[in-house]
């Protein structure tokens, strides 16, 4: 049993908040809404934002350091260094995986992978997410081709050894074609 | 209460199956002992655990009324023992006591806390699941955050990942 | 519990036809309709269990019967992978457990990690742009348990309002650290970056704004008739019952029990803080109903942005120039030991256990998550209660299944 | 013929309760004007009648339409953001049409476990329901499909049959949430009929009639002077309240929120509707609206004046009465009442949060049944007093 004190007061309590919430809710009705309409109008991103990653990479000195600080592994770099000079073969950075926790740009002794504003991530496939951070191999075409006949070079001169030690003893016959397989 | 304090009491009370005090120490170049940080633990027999929770609940100096973890840690493959760390908590004094036992990994048998403190079943079930701590006598020793017919304890440092689970290859 | 169908008793116990004949000769037929209580199903893709969890009630008509939680399929392996990657790199994963407050579990695994360096000396500009975030990060996650609450009892709106700040708050945070979500921002020895020029500025004009704003989210809900009589003297915790429970944060002092592992163990400079008399910590005294029902516990944590406001601001007046970092190496290797740190995490203390041999990669990195503790209470609150009550008692529980399963 | 001879004397002789009046449907007397001298009575009667459902039709259409995209805006704005901005155009306003287009064009699932006769019906009973009620309601003075003397019975009667299909929508999905929204939609409908009735009683002391028309017509004089302002809630106080109680009972009736405990989508994932999908399930939503529109403009009607502005009393004093202006005016005049008043109920549903199903019975039996009594008692005590009086 309910005292009747109790009874109208449960009335004019439910009465008098919900009133006191429809004053709150009409207000904002009557106010501007608050969103941007995104694909016309964008919030302006902050300079730290942790999006894409792009790497400058003339200054990149295929160090690993920001390989080995990942989390997850998601980031594979190879190069061959002639001299000076890096020749590419893969920078990439797996998506699929990456968290965006910045720790491989801390380490990085040449300050020269970043995380960039950009956030789309839109595929229509996975594999796609595999992303290249390369924008240019790092050669010139003079080099390249030097560097092609020096490789032809030593890949005859690997293969003629290999042929001897086949010869000499054929058990070892296995790792040499894999030493020519990882050069090649 | 500070910890030696805590240790005292326990002391004072007769505690049953408190081994010996664990605590941090610095490093020794001359032992070649790289020293401890980090907290001090009481270290007991796995047999006592629930005797000493009994204690220290129900003792109005220790009066640890909120049991806050029960796990075990396993420190490497080949070591024989697995740790089982609890910790405990006083609302109203306001201190911790950890504990710890070390349990054979041949036969992890310890007896279940639940009747003493609620918070230990859940504890204790994850706990069983993924060291293979057997909890006698705890009320519903099913798995809790695998599945039912999950085969191993993947806690344990030797633990070899499965490569396929139900026809789903994990590689 | 044990398994429900152990338990199963239906309401009505089954029988065959009965004639039984009346004192006044008259012959009478019964017929026992048999009835069995029904299992339902909530979850695990349920809009009240947020998340992926799945609660298996028993119900007779409208009223539960009997309930229990079914976890584990959101677990990813966080402690594991905790043994398998450095100290450093495991932050980053302390984000998601508790993804509504990952700058509080960032904090409370560095702390822990800290606790066995000794020598290591965090900066107090680092101490303090810890507080602020960690604070506002309780905000946020507070935020977030207002919003979803109003949407578990039926209210849409102010969910909408809460995130409306929260917003701000991420904004904040993008700023700061340049994620909205998952931040790794807190990390061991200090923080990554120092606060951007303005930052500061920009969190007391947050402060002057959501005061005003959170008068609105008490006039919208808190004191609604409507809300009120949803969720007091529903789900009753009371102190035994929390201390037996193990409950931590907002859901032992929903149950009236002054303890706040910021001021009464403190970390980092919360001594200070509660010592120059700053803020207060809110109880639930039974205002509506009884103590430690479902609206003692959503009162509990309303307050608690109120009074992280006044910390943010304590701690905007008292900041200074300096390092964010201490002196860390760029792979940490953590002297031998093992320790245990228990912060008050939005949803209660969240420990971490962490055990090094002095290498590179934990031994044993334990999460004593504050969820999966307090969930456990739902096997005790649910049965006797509404179909609509379970739904309000889960809710104020206020559970990151992120954390729960980890 | 004896079917059709039935359905002439419903449509020529507006007589489906009550006594025969004068004037016929406004469809039979449009058409009647440009009927063709070949055209047998039979066929003319089909197309009679295939006009008006037609038309009924399409208002309930239009009216759904209208309503869900004021309701997303509403909602929107509420919570500080836009709600649909690009289909259409301005402010996505042919964003229900996007809707409608999908809905029609998603795959038709009935589950497995169906009880498929009953889940293809159920919509059909609930769309019935709320044609027929609609059919009551009048348009203005001149324009009405039927002119009944209990036009506001027939609008309560066959309004709340919608509740049959709705059970059996709960019954038919073999879900267990279906069958809980389904069982609380029953149990909600049958609590909250009485003081919905029984508040309505108090404008109709007042009106003295249960005809909309007439009701409509009684408001247009406040102490004897007509300037269309004489509304129910400004001569009796007491009907104030009764109007409280009647919205209150209302929502409930519509199952709108705070009352949407068929279909609280918190608690029972999606209620009666969980294993709808499709065009089956919009029809839930069209009879949802128009429900709530018809349930405003019986509000309109009995509490705020029908047709009577000060707008059509001016209209009156310059002759236009009886003009197609003028029956415009009335037309627009309830309309826009009736959207006041569904623009209320989405304010409250945006506002409120849910209330648990215990507390709905309460609140129907203990608080608004008794209030609505008490407050019928006091109309009486007032309407005497007034008539010894005023007289």
């Amino acid at each position: 049993m309910v005292s009747a004190s109790e009874y109208f007061g449960n009335v004019w309590k439910t009465l008098s908040t919900t009133w006191g919430g429809m004053k709150i809710t009409g207000k904002y009705f009557l106010q501007k809404p608050i969103p941007v309409q995104y694909p016309d109008e964008r919030l302006p991103i902050p300079d730290r934002y942790r999006g894409i990653h792009y790497l400058e990479q003339e200054k990149c000195i295929n160090c690993l350091a920001c390989a080995r600080a990942c989390p997850i592994d998601c980031i594979e770099m190879d190069a061959i260094r002639h001299g000076k000079e890096l020749e590419w073969v893969t920078f990439t950075l797996d998506y699929q995986k990456c968290m965006f926790c910045e720790l491989c740009v801390y380490p990085c002794p040449k300050d020269c992978i970043h995380m960039g504003t950009e956030y789309a991530l839109v595929t229509y496939d996975r594999s796609e997410l595999n992303y290249d951070l390369l924008s240019f191999k790092g050669m010139s075409r003079d080099a390249r081709i030097r560097k092609k006949e020096a490789e032809e070079k030593k890949a005859a001169k690997d293969a003629a050894k290999a042929t001897k030690a086949a010869k000499a003893a054929p058990a070892e016959e296995a790792p040499a074609e894999e030493e020519k397989g990882e050069e090649g | 209460m500070e910890f030696q304090a805590i240790v005292d009491r326990l002391r004072a009370l007769n505690a049953p199956g408190i081994v010996e005090v664990d605590e941090p120490r610095a490093p020794d170049k001359e032992t070649k002992d790289k020293g401890r940080s980090g907290r001090p633990f009481v270290m007991i027999e796995p047999a006592s655990l629930v005797d000493i929770l009994h204690l220290c609940r129900d003792d109005e100096r220790l009066q640890m009324e909120v049991l806050i973890d029960i796990t075990a840690s396993d420190p490497a493959v080949d070591d024989a023992n697995l740790w089982i760390l609890v910790e405990l908590l006083s609302v109203k004094h306001r201190h911790r006591l950890a504990l710890k036992a070390l349990l054979p990994k041949a036969n992890p048998v310890l007896p279940s806390a639940t009747a003493i403190y609620r918070a230990a079943q859940w504890h204790e079930r994850e706990c069983a699941e993924m060291y293979g701590v057997t909890f006698e006598g705890h009320p519903d020793p099913r798995n809790i955050l695998l599945p039912d017919d999950w085969v191993g304890h993947p806690m344990r440092k030797d633990y070899e990942f499965p490569t396929e689970y139900h026809g789903i290859s994990c590689e | 519990m044990t398994d429900l169908k152990q338990q199963h008793t239906p309401s009505i116990q089954p029988s065959s036809e009965e004639e039984r004949i009346l004192p006044s000769g008259e012959r009478e037929f019964f017929f026992d309709v048999s009835t069995s209580d029904l299992e339902i199903n909530m979850g695990p893709q349920h809009p009240a269990t947020h998340g992926v969890m799945r609660v298996l009630l028993r119900t007779d008509g409208e009223l539960v019967t009997g309930a229990q939680p079914h976890l584990g399929y959101l677990h990813r392996c966080a402690e594991k992978i905790g043994e398998n990657v450095e100290w450093l790199q495991y932050l980053p994963y302390t984000d998601r457990y508790d993804y509504l407050s990952a700058m509080n579990n960032n904090l409370g695994y560095s702390l822990a990690v800290e606790s066995l360096m000794p020598e290591l000396e965090i900066p107090r500009r680092a101490t303090l742009i810890r507080t602020i975030c960690a604070e506002l990060n309780r905000i946020a996650s507070a935020l977030i348990a207002y919003g979803t609450y109003g949407l578990d009892i039926g209210a849409f709106t102010p969910f909408f309002y809460a995130f409306r700040e929260r917003e701000w708050i991420q904004a904040l945070f993008e700023k700061i650290c340049g994620a909205r979500l998952t931040y790794s921002f807190i990390r061991i020895g200090g923080v990554f970056n120092d606060a951007p020029p303005g930052w500061l500025k920009e969190v007391g004009m947050f402060c002057d704004v959501f005061e005003e704003k959170w008068r609105e989210y008490y006039d919208l809900l808190v004191e609604n008739h409507l809300f009120v009589m949803r969720t007091k003297d529903i789900g009753i915790i009371s102190e035994e019952m929390a201390y037996d429970f193990g409950l931590t944060g907002p859901m032992l002092r929903g149950s009236g029990v002054d303890f706040d592992l910021r001021r009464d163990m403190p970390y980092m400079d919360y001594k200070e803080i509660w010592d120059a008399g700053v803020y207060q910590i809110p109880l639930g005294r039974g205002e509506k109903g009884t103590t430690g029902d479902c609206w003692d516990r959503f009162y509990v944590r309303v307050q608690e942005m109120m009074e992280s406001i006044k910390i943010v601001r304590y701690c905007l007046e008292v900041i200074e120039a300096g390092p964010v970092i201490g002196d860390v190496p760029k792979v940490i290797k953590v002297p031998p030991g093992e320790g245990y740190v228990g912060i008050e995490n939005p949803r209660g203390e969240l420990g971490h256990y962490v055990h090094s041999d002095g290498g590179k990669i934990a031994v044993r990195c334990r999460v004593r998550a504050p969820s999966f503790v307090n969930l456990a209470v739902l096997e005790d609150l649910m049965p006797g209660t509404l179909l609509a009550d379970s739904v309000a008692i889960i809710g104020s529980t206020d559970i990151v299944v992120g954390e729960t399963d980890r | 013929m004896s079917f059709l001879a039935l359905v002439q004397d419903t449509i020529t002789k507006d007589n489906v309760m009550g006594t025969p009046h004068d004037g016929g449907n406004f469809v039979t007397e449009l058409l009647a004007k440009i009927r063709p001298e070949w055209l047998p009575e039979w066929m003319f009667i089909l197309t009679a009648v295939g006009i008006a459902v037609g038309f009924i039709v399409a208002m309930v259409s239009v009216i759904a339409m209208w309503s869900v995209w004021m309701e997303r805006k509403v909602s929107g704005h509420i919570q500080c953001r836009y709600g649909p901005m690009y289909a259409g155009g301005w402010h996505g306003w042919a964003q229900t049409l996007a809707d409608g287009v999908k809905l029609l064009l998603k795959e038709d699932m009935i589950p497995k476990g169906a009880d498929r006769a009953l889940f293809w019906l159920a919509p059909a009973i609930v769309l019935a329901g709320i044609f027929g009620a609609l059919a009551a309601m009048p348009l203005s003075y001149d324009w009405y499909f039927a002119r009944m003397d209990l036009g506001v019975f027939t609008i309560l009667a066959l309004g709340s049959t919608t509740t049959i299909g709705v059970v059996m929508a709960g019954w038919a999905s073999n879900s267990k949430w279906s069958l809980y929204g389904a069982m609380r939609e029953a149990a909600q409908v049958v609590a909250y009929e009485i003081p919905l009735g029984v508040s309505l009683l108090c404008p109709l002391m007042t009106l003295g009639t249960f005809s909309l028309l007439d009701a409509s017509r009684e408001q247009a004089t406040l102490f004897g002077w007509d300037c269309g302002m004489g509304w129910a809630v400004f001569t009796n106080p007491f009907n104030m309240a009764a109007f409280v109680i009647f919205w209150i009972a209302a929502l409930a009736e519509t199952k709108r929120a705070p009352f949407d405990l068929p279909e609280a989508e918190s608690e029972l994932v999606a209620g009666f509707l969980t294993e709808y999908s499709g065009i089956r399930w919009s029809f839930f939503f069209m009879e949802e609206y128009a429900a709530m529109f018809l349930m405003s403009v019986v509000g309109a009607v009995f509490f705020f004046g029908g047709f009577e502005t000060p707008l059509t009393a001016l209209m009156r004093a310059a002759d236009l009465e009886g003009g197609v202006l003028y029956n415009l005016v009335c037309f627009g005049t309830l309309v826009l009442k009736a959207f006041a008043g569904v623009f209320l109920m989405m304010w409250l549903r945006w506002t409120l949060p849910r209330v648990r199903i215990d507390q709905v019975m309460t609140m129907g039996y203990k608080y608004l049944t008794p209030l609505a009594l008490l407050c019928v008692l006091l109309t009486a005590v007032w309407e005497y007093v007034r008539y010894l009086v005023v007289g």
